[in-house]
């Protein structure tokens, strides 16, 4: 650093400017978000201003990330464990408008409505009794089992016993939005001036591509606990203007858009990196229809040629967690072990599907999105392959949508990288993935014993046998099938100054929910 | 301006031409122009390096030591540079915590030292440094300028071999035709560029040269307008009148009588829509849209290079300064030929009386 | 053209715009069909839509039409000016996402364009003036140091030295953030380098060769000061190149800005245009196709203004016989 | 060395008596090339007498052009070096401003080619206008007037229309008289008109011709005219120099020097101009081989390898100038110096 004195001294009161205004906080939002209405809703940047704008009924826990009262005060679950009844807080709109069961049941069944387009429709209508006939046009609304037992009584009832009902309930598509409101303003009632929302912040400015301004909402039923007076999301899709934005000192926390792989070596050693391993899997999907990879035995070699411990020190270097299996440890569940790195065996299995030492290999094409990291894997992977097994594999770097084409759609890749963050915290959400016919089973996995576990499970209620055919599930799946290479399960990390801020803690689930951030 | 310039313009109306070719005349005239011959020598020494990389004693441009990631130009070997290194981190890291290194540390350092003297890895000199994943960044700025140059050339030559046909079609045919090409032009203009390469990209992204021979199929807008204005100017000239009259074809006369008059022009064109080309690529490479990994183009490494400029600065530098040098050898030598093959363009100007 | 309108400028005008208009419809026409030709679709996801949603989206946006119907419907509702929805920014329509990023690629990019264009000719005449000095030399070196040197280089460069190493200027963001007016100028710079460059060159060879004609000659034997010969008698024939250059800067600058725009980040027309490519956001494609080549021709447009104001031989057929 | 011949008229202003009005010494311009230094104009002396026209005759690259604008202090990126005294002042050591003052005003320059000597982006008017305003200090309507006077004189039709004109609207021919006009309006000492016609039609020359005499006659003015054409020589000018790579071969009053001319190249020169009362643009084909280059002129009579009479001493040394009487002067061997 080369700072002048003068240059130290714009320093010095820039930073007592800011510790004047310390109680607006600023920091990057990633992408431009697509909508501030939760039912239309599902990335990660929009979903943090939705945590900010509006409440379900339980919410994450800034530690642990798991559910606590959110609008619910209270609840109570039915002993086949299928009906809960939640109790609502006294608690009004942030136009003064009391908030009742009633506007819990009309949100949710606005999400339901097909004309609503909703992207997670599915998870209300796969989980609760009567919705899915209604989401398809098929039912009416009167028998999707919700009610509003009285002004501050709601009532749901699930399909089964899930396990993981409380915890889908803290996602976007059952958070609770202003019917009235909707119905007044139509798609625009998100804009300021328009908006309504029950959360502890409420919309003040939206500028598209620039930032969403949220000021703290005098009328949310726990406002006093709110400490900051305004959050600013900055919509910056590039890591390094980020990055050098957090270094400037212009944002105040540095989300993991923030970050950019190339400059780890140096943000892994500042005191402000905060980082924990996440439950989102980075893995790589056979299409097990395309030559050569309809071949198990190669499908296992190439499995069990990486050393994904090299990957994860030597590559990418921010604390991810190596896995050859595929679902993370959770609950009673554990992570299969997979095909663990083995390269006598890797060579063996070529051989013995017929390619001694990649002989004979026919060309094979990895694909992947543009990304310098995603390049970066798919460059150490090729080597990898190269140096182990004598094979050449190609890389094709693919713009999104054509990306997301040949994987789901055209299915013209042989691997593609991919990677998958549960909706909810349960291995089901990630296994479903690979039923035969489910809707992003884009490799074309199918294995009859494989479905057959899987809609076992759907019918037990939680616990040790649930979770142990779960993860025959995924034995099945990863060690038996080799469907994919699982390679790592990500690190949730980012950078923020401990000493000035608090309320946001790396946690598993990587949902920080502006609800619990305060300043020092 | 050289100061035979300088001198009036020869007040004879002084027909006779000198009795050598107008290309021997250009070239002499090029000689003189001491930037565009020094342009000329690196270009050649461009094209050597980099047509010549396979025979050259390099590391190949995808092999990767992880254990020599981001390391320094050197001229020693990479086993000292490497354990330089490792020893002035682990200081820096021990001074910051005030601690001594700890046993592990120095069994670790110890290690390193051992694997550096008997592992002849460790042995590459890597002249302009590393990369992120331990890649020789010599052989991969090597390799990149084949690319980047041959993406260069192809484009320019497609983009050429269209506007300099179409530009003479028009201008010699005129009428309907001439509408329609001159029309086309103006929409195809009119796109905007980038949304028209993300689509093409798109479409046929799979590999590069696909990709820049469409983006070709777009950048012969302007030539073609230049040629067309030439050719509208030679139209009736006497020669293409005579070579009407001795009954040539209009195909015969446009591609042997008019378009060899527009060649200078041409040339001059050429040699700024190599650099056009070398830039779009690396445009597409700061998008992440350039070539496909492992291979690498001037603008990828400069683009990957960009992100860590504060961190590992010869990662920028080497390819900018490679991939800078050559554009400005490109822009020099089109100077010097448009002067040479043009010596009086102040009677074409821009624009026709 | 017997019996048209009187004023020869005013035919002009009229004949012009006729021609643009046409042009305009073409080249909307084929942005529709050739952003429908590539593979993906507005609402792609990495965690695909159930079909029935896809399905009620696409019945939303008439997605679900043939693509000759979808068209008219497009034509007719731009006739009425509205540009419909945008599918990937739901809550807002094309309109309202163009309005708000207009402003700051016009006021970047303009005030490269000036800057550009005041440097780079100023740069160019004084470096022709004092052809083979060190000023000259500089000059001419750190011009072609502009065009060679990729903005994505030049920018986080700028950013390094101005915005990092000294806290002199925010690294990036817009006026309305707390630096204010301060935010333009690294983006301003990064854009004005380039176009300043070009001009530079093109300005010194046509101001050397004007120099070298013999009207300037008669000039100076005229016994008129050089300021005056420069100014009166050199200037406005070698800025007929560098108006002809501003065409293609233009359209160049409108594309430079989404390499400026994402480096400093800029809410503006670029990044916006990028961002509805990748996402095949067909409706915000259109819009910005439209602004595009609207910019465009007025830039086209101004440049002839220009050329016959500059040129006499040039006039719209205002000249007398 | 000659005795001028005494002037016409007499001079406007005082002067001494006997003082040119312009007297050149070995002057000299060199220009650094690649190819080493050339020099296009190789020690030249001059006398003018006020209101005396003289016609400078030379080959292309002979140098008189290049001396027209030494004597206008433009020599782009030479070397000048000698003596150029203009009205008993020196020029080359004048400061550029009190130049400039006489640029325009007291010398006044016609360049070869009416098409582009005149500024094609300005008004035929605002070319001519701003040489009054900036010597004589006219505002902007009497510099009108007075220039649309001017452009009348200089035998233009219908001039208050014309001077709103631009350049490419005028004829060639009327260009040059647009720029007669110009050169004139001052009504300058000196007059310097490099080739003035031949860029034009055969048919408009004379007609120009007949214009800068009746209006240099009508201002007192000295005209240097250069030109390639001894016809245009023969009938408008007092006295005539002949160039021969960068130096003066041969001068004197126009009709001795056509009656009796010395030096083989003038001889040359005359024998190829078919008939002198016919203007014509013929060339000078007639002696054989080309004129130098200029580059690495050797100590020796720069013709001698094209001279049909040439003599041993030719080769080896540079003729000086000898007074052959009358003003008359050659610089050739043939004649050597009387002792």
């Amino acid at each position: 650093m080369t700072a002048g004195r003068g240059a130290r001294w714009v320093l010095l009161a820039l930073l007592a400017a800011r510790a004047l205004c310390a109680q607006d906080f600023v920091f990057n939002n990633g992408p431009e978000p697509q909508s501030l209405d939760p039912a239309r809703t599902s990335g990660v940047p929009e979903t943090r201003i939705s945590d900010a704008l509006f409440e379900g009924l339980v919410v994450n826990d800034a530690r642990t990330g798991a559910p606590v009262p959110g609008l619910a005060e209270r609840w109570t679950i039915s002993p086949d464990l299928k009906t809960y009844t939640f109790t609502l807080r006294a608690t009004t709109w942030s136009d003064g408008t009391p908030l009742t069961a009633q506007d819990v049941v009309d949100a949710w069944l606005r999400v339901l409505e097909p004309r609503t387009g909703a992207p997670y429709a599915y998870l209300l209508g796969d989980s609760i009794q009567g919705a899915s006939a209604f989401s398809h046009g098929r039912g009416p609304a009167a028998d999707v089992a919700i009610r509003a037992l009285d002004p501050r009584t709601f009532r749901v009832t699930f399909v089964g016993p899930l396990p993981y009902a409380l915890a889908m309930l803290t996602h976007n598509a059952f958070m609770v939005t202003p019917s009235f409101a909707v119905r007044r303003y139509g798609p625009g009632w998100t804009r300021p001036g328009h908006f309504v929302g029950n959360g502890p912040y409420v919309l003040k400015a939206w500028k598209p591509q620039n930032k969403v301004v949220v000021v703290k909402n005098p009328r949310y039923w726990d406002a006093r606990d709110i400490h900051l007076a305004s959050i600013t999301f900055l919509a910056i899709e590039d890591q390094n203007v980020a990055y050098d934005k957090y270094l400037a000192h212009e944002i105040d926390y540095a989300t993991e858009d923030a970050i950019p792989t190339a400059r780890i070596d140096e943000i892994r050693l500042r005191p402000d990196y905060h980082h924990v391993p996440g439950s989102t899997v980075y893995y790589f999907l056979f299409n097990v229809t395309r030559k050569p990879f309809d071949d198990v035995r190669v499908r296992k070699a190439l499995a069990m040629a990486i050393d994904r411990q090299e990957l994860v020190d030597g590559v990418l270097k921010a604390g991810e967690v190596a896995t050859a299996g595929f679902v993370p440890t959770m609950g009673g569940f554990h992570t299969t072990r997979g095909n663990a790195f083995d390269l006598d065996q890797a060579r063996r299995l070529l051989a013995q599907a017929g390619y001694p030492g990649g002989r004979g290999f026919p060309p094979c094409t990895v694909v992947y999105n543009t990304s310098a990291r995603h390049r970066t894997i798919c460059e150490w992977l090729q080597q990898t392959w190269r140096r182990g097994l004598g094979i050449d594999v190609q890389l094709q770097n693919l713009e999104w949508n054509t990306f997301l084409d040949t994987k789901q759609k055209t299915h013209a890749f042989q691997l593609a990288r991919a990677s998958w963050l549960a909706d909810y915290p349960d291995p089901s959400n990630y296994l479903d993935l690979f039923r035969t016919g489910a809707g992003n089973n884009d490799g074309r996995y199918s294995n009859p014993a494989f479905d057959r576990l899987m809609a076992r499970a759907e019918t037990l209620a939680p616990g040790p046998v649930r979770d142990r055919t779960l993860e025959q599930a995924e034995t099945l799946l990863v060690d038996q099938d080799q469907a994919l290479i699982p390679l790592f399960f990500y690190v949730n990390k980012f950078l923020l100054d401990d000493r000035r801020w608090g309320g946001i803690y790396a946690n598993t689930i990587d949902i920080h929910h502006p609800r619990w951030w305060f300043a020092r | 301006m050289t100061p035979m310039e300088a001198l009036p313009v020869p007040a004879a109306p002084d027909p006779l031409p000198p009795p050598v070719s107008p290309a021997a005349v250009a070239w002499r005239r090029l000689r003189g122009h001491r930037m565009a011959l020094a342009s000329l020598v690196l270009l050649a020494l461009y094209a050597l390096l980099c047509l010549g990389a396979p025979l050259l004693p390099l590391h190949p441009y995808a092999e990767q030591v992880l254990a020599h990631e981001n390391l320094p130009p050197s001229f020693q070997p990479a086993g000292i540079t490497l354990l330089a290194t490792r020893e002035a981190e682990l200081r820096q890291l021990l001074a910051a915590e005030q601690r001594p290194a700890s046993p592990r540390e120095r069994t670790q350092l110890a290690g390193l030292a051992r694997a550096v003297a008997s592992d002849p890895v460790h042995r590459r000199i890597y002249l302009l440094g590393t990369d992120a994943l331990g890649r020789d960044l010599l052989s991969r700025l090597l390799y990149g300028g084949r690319i980047s140059i041959l993406i260069g050339l192809l484009g320019t030559v497609t983009a050429m071999l269209l506007g300099v046909a179409l530009g003479s079609i028009a201008g010699y045919a005129g009428g309907l035709l001439d509408t329609v090409i001159m029309r086309g032009v103006d929409i195809l203009f009119g796109l905007p560029y980038l949304l028209v390469v993300i689509i093409l990209m798109a479409l046929f992204g799979r590999s590069v040269f696909n990709l820049f021979f469409a983006v070709a199929l777009l950048s012969w807008l302007t030539l073609c307008r230049v040629v067309r204005g030439q050719v509208i100017g030679l139209r009736h000239a006497e020669f293409v009148t005579a070579a009407r009259a001795m009954g040539a074809s209009p195909a015969r006369i446009v591609f042997r009588h008019l378009t060899p008059n527009t060649l200078g022009v041409i040339v001059v064109f050429a040699t700024l829509m190599v650099p056009e080309f070398i830039m779009a690529e690396s445009f597409l490479s700061f998008l992440g849209l350039g070539v496909s990994a492992p291979l690498a183009s001037w603008g990828s490494l400069v683009a990957d290079g960009a992100a860590v400029m504060e961190l590992y600065p010869w990662q920028l530098l080497g390819p900018a300064v490679a991939m800078t040098g050559f554009l400005f050898a490109m822009n020099f030598l089109g100077d010097g030929l448009r002067d040479a093959l043009d010596p009086q363009s102040r009677r074409g100007g821009v624009h026709g009386r | 053209m017997k019996r048209g309108p009187k004023s020869p400028m005013l035919r002009f005008l009229l004949r012009r715009g006729l021609s643009l208009a046409a042009t305009l419809f073409l080249v909307i026409t084929l942005a529709f069909l050739l952003i429908r030709l590539a593979p993906g679709g507005p609402f792609a996801s990495e965690k695909q839509l159930p079909p029935e949603i896809l399905a009620s989206i696409q019945r939303r946006y008439h997605l679900d039409e043939s693509v000759p119907r979808q068209y008219l419907r497009f034509l007719g509702d731009l006739a009425h000016g509205d540009l419909g929805p945008s599918y990937r920014y739901q809550d807002f329509s094309v309109d309202e996402l163009i309005r708000d990023a207009l402003p700051p690629s016009m006021t970047i990019g303009a005030l490269a364009l000036l800057l550009a264009l005041v440097g780079g000719v100023s740069l160019g005449t004084l470096a022709a003036l004092r052809q083979n000095s060190w000023l000259d030399y500089t000059a001419m070196a750190l011009a072609v140091v502009g065009i060679s040197v990729p903005l994505f280089v030049l920018g986080p460069l700028f950013k390094l030295g101005f915005a990092l190493r000294h806290p002199w200027l925010p690294t990036s963001g817009w006026i309305d953030d707390r630096r204010g007016w301060l935010t333009l100028i690294l983006p301003v710079a990064t854009l004005t380098l380039p176009y300043l460059a070009g001009i530079a060159r093109l300005t010194r060879a046509s101001v050397l060769e004007v120099l070298r004609s013999d009207y300037v000659r008669a000039a100076r034997a005229k016994g008129l000061s050089e300021p005056v010969v420069v100014l009166r008698h050199v200037l406005r024939g070698a800025l007929l190149p560098v108006l002809s250059y501003l065409g293609p800067a233009c359209a160049g600058i409108l594309t430079g800005t989404v390499v400026v725009e994402t480096i400093f980040a800029v809410p503006g027309l670029g990044r916006l245009s990028v961002q509805a490519a990748i996402n095949r956001d067909y409706t915000l494609i259109m819009g910005d196709v439209i602004v595009f080549a609207v910019l465009l021709v007025l830039m086209n447009f101004l440049v002839d203004l220009g050329y016959g104001f500059l040129d006499p031989r040039i006039g719209h057929g205002a000249d007398a016989p | 060395m000659a005795a001028e011949p005494a002037g016409h008229l007499e001079s406007l202003e005082p002067l001494a008596s006997g003082a040119p009005l312009l007297r050149v010494q070995d002057l000299r311009v060199r220009f650094a090339t690649g190819d080493g230094l050339v020099q296009a104009v190789a020690g030249v002396d001059l006398r003018l007498a006020r209101g005396e026209t003289l016609g400078l005759v030379g080959e292309s690259g002979s140098g008189k052009s290049v001396l027209s604008l030494a004597l206008l202090g433009l020599v782009p990126q030479g070397q000048v070096t000698g003596q150029i005294w203009f009205r008993g002042e020196e020029l080359l050591a004048m400061s550029p401003a009190r130049l400039r003052r006489l640029r325009g005003d007291r010398i006044a320059m016609i360049f070869q080619d009416p098409m582009t000597a005149l500024n094609p982006y300005l008004r035929i008017g605002t070319q001519i206008t701003e040489v009054l305003r900036l010597h004589q200090g006219l505002g902007r309507r009497a510099a009108r007037e007075r220039a649309i006077e001017l452009l009348r004189d200089a035998g233009i039709a219908a001039p208050e229309r014309r001077i709103d004109q631009y350049p490419h609207q005028f004829s060639g021919g009327m260009r040059q008289r647009a720029l007669i006009a110009q050169g004139l309006a001052c009504g300058p000492e000196l007059l310097i008109a490099d080739e003035p016609t031949s860029a034009l039609d055969v048919t408009i020359q004379a007609q120009i011709l007949d214009l800068i005499r009746l209006r240099t006659r009508s201002l007192g003015t000295a005209v240097i005219l250069i030109t390639h054409d001894l016809g245009v020589v023969a009938g408008a000018c007092d006295t005539l120099a002949v160039m021969y790579a960068g130096r003066i071969v041969e001068r004197g009053p126009t009709g001795p020097v056509f009656q009796a001319p010395r030096h083989p190249y003038t001889q040359g020169l005359i024998r190829s101009v078919p008939r002198l009362d016919r203007p014509g643009a013929e060339r000078l084909v007639a002696i054989p081989g080309q004129p130098p280059s200029g580059i690495g002129l050797p100590p020796c009579c720069p013709f001698h390898p094209r001279c049909a009479q040439v003599l041993p001493i030719c080769r080896q040394a540079l003729p000086p100038e000898v007074d052959l009487g009358g003003g008359h002067g050659v610089a050739c061997w043939l004649y050597p110096e009387p002792r």
